[in-house]
């Protein structure tokens, strides 16, 4: 059985995602990482417009992940094992004032 | 500190944890609003009322009647004035003892680092991602603080920057979004109030780091949305060695072409 | 809606989930500000610019220099003025299209339901708790949709009463605090700032409210903390079915004396 | 072994409790549920003036109590069974603006 992690949305990147800022999903058994994590993202529930939140195997720049309310840097960024109950966490830079 | 001093600041002096030394800390600390827009509209109001000894505004732009629902240190009677002006008059009605100093100019690769070099703080109410890279640079370059945020729709992240050997904003976003990417305030839109608040959180921080108490948002992120009415203080990553400016060997060591960095033809002025 | 509005109101409108028809919600629905302090200051100044048709304000003092560092809709120009006149006067040249009442007189419960009636929502924005239950209860006996907050020293609360079936105030305290217990801004202090943030965040709800976006904390109670940067939003108990004022047998029908109730021999009046 | 729990405070609590707005304490076995927290808080933790925290075996009317974040009453209120790195808080009513 594959995990069940939320997924949230943020500064704009929920548009992309069926304008919704929380959702909750089960992962097929081969997503395993971070990594796959965004291509299964880009592949099955993108709505449209893949440069606008991919680039090269990750995430484009402007793009802050975290992984339970913390910057996926310091929890191994691309490779980070997925674990069940887990938040990942995908909010654009914010430019405005 | 003169007695008319302590009675106007009397309800700030009379906290537990600020006292006489913390207002005169404050009162010998100098910040630079980069700004007069939405975000700098409460960042200067409370700067301005807070007992700051000097406090500058920067911003080229002129009070419109659409900034009106968010930038409420102006008023109809300002439209068509200068922002930075604007928002130095409205200071001078509430604190005439606090010294408001204003640069009607862009801040740019040429003029940053004379600008904010005799300010202590340096805040970032900025609108667009050139500025901010700007911004940035110019202050690891002259080693100030800096308290960044934006705002969005009903959105808004702050954090604070180059404290206590924390990271910089390159640390966090070494490469800029690519410019198609990126929308503002007169293309996505914003609460007015979102804005407001974010530069509220900016006025604490500065506060805060002025009286010796700490900042908050240092390798943190806030992160507010008045959607959800979530508020969520994430940790970052620390300062990182490789960073092309705070960094060990830091490749930018002076002001870069920011227009050309961040992909984008030309950058609109910060408002 | 006026091409003129359309135009002010444009940076608002072009947000997605915000449009014409939720700007002209605004323009049609009317709050009532008790207070033109701390939190007043900001909540009005948001709720005057963001589009509301008509706004009241109710304050009883005069602008002092001690308000100076945080009720920053005041300034030094309008010491020893009242403060619901100093605000209407901000407000008149932010938004000259914003109706604006104002009420310089002491909220009591001779008069609190004839004040409140013709407003479709209520600010809480008083720095005392009798007239935080005096408020509930006039909310509650005339069916209106009340926010609440409070600030002290580096913190703030807040909470949405009355709405959607949700609690009231009363709901989560239905005893008042021994009369010891309580301090005020004058006794244990206030960083300026602080209530400035809960005024906004009080801005957004009655935003949001108004345009049919719903409240954020109805049931819910958001605790600010600026020593600590925190900011949580904790579940509250629902509507309670034995409240003496909202209850299913009230034994509250009519407006009480709320000092003899919080056991204060005087209250001061809001600000 | 007794249970470990987070006891944080606000809105002026804290000055009665060590000027500390968060500790982390090791409980008693004798403390089982917030009934006898409060007890054992009043006659251990408190540094002063216990009217100002308890009135008849329970907080003072003025005290919001949270279990985890949430309101007390929807808990359990004072029978609610403390469990290992629960966080009881204790925040008093603000007044003021
Ligand atoms: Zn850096
Ligand atoms: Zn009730």
């Amino acid at each position: 059985m594959g995990k069940n992690i939320t997924l949230s949305f943020g500064g704009g990147m929920e548009i992309l995602f069926n304008n919704t800022k929380e959702r909750e999903i089960e992962l097929p058994d081969s997503v395993v990482n971070i990594k796959d994590l965004i291509a299964y993202m880009k592949d099955e529930l993108l709505q449209e417009r893949p440069e606008l939140f991919v680039l090269n195997d990750s995430v484009r720049p402007g793009i802050i992940v975290l992984i339970n309310n913390a910057d996926w840097e310091i929890e191994g960024g691309l490779e980070y094992e997925l674990e069940d109950d887990d938040e990942i966490t995908f909010i654009s830079t914010l430019h405005g004032g | 500190m003169s007695k008319e001093d302590l009675d106007r600041y009397s309800r700030q002096i009379l906290m537990n944890n600020f006292n006489k030394d913390s207002q005169l800390k404050l009162l010998n600390t100098s910040v630079l609003i980069i700004g007069a827009g939405g975000l700098g509209s409460t960042a200067i109001l409370y700067l301005g009322s807070a007992g700051f000894g000097r406090i500058g505004i920067v911003d080229n732009d002129v009070v419109e009647e659409t900034n009106l629902h968010r930038q409420v240190i102006h008023d109809e009677t300002k439209i068509g004035l200068s922002k930075a002006v604007s928002a130095q008059q409205t200071i001078k009605k509430l604190n005439s003892k606090c010294e408001c100093y204003v640069y009607k100019l862009l801040l740019t690769s040429e003029n940053a680092l004379s600008v904010i070099k005799p300010y202590d703080i340096v805040i970032d109410a900025t609108d667009n991602v050139c500025a901010t890279y700007l911004i940035n640079d110019a202050c690891i370059l002259t080693n100030k603080i800096l308290i960044q945020a934006s705002a969005l729709r009903m959105e808004g992240q702050l954090s604070v920057f180059n404290y206590n050997n924390g990271p910089c904003y390159r640390c966090l976003n070494p490469i800029p979004p690519p410019a198609g990417t990126v929308t503002k305030c007169n293309v996505s839109g914003v609460l007015g109030v979102v804005p407001g608040i974010m530069g509220c959180f900016q006025a604490v921080e500065a506060i805060k780091i002025a009286a010796g108490l700490g900042a908050n948002y240092s390798q943190k992120l806030l992160i507010y949305d008045a959607e959800l009415g979530k508020v969520r203080v994430v940790k970052t990553r620390p300062k990182q060695e490789n960073c092309s400016i705070c960094g060990k060997n830091p490749s930018i060591t002076s002001l870069i072409d920011y227009e050309d960095f961040c992909n984008m033809k030309k950058c609109t002025n910060p408002n």
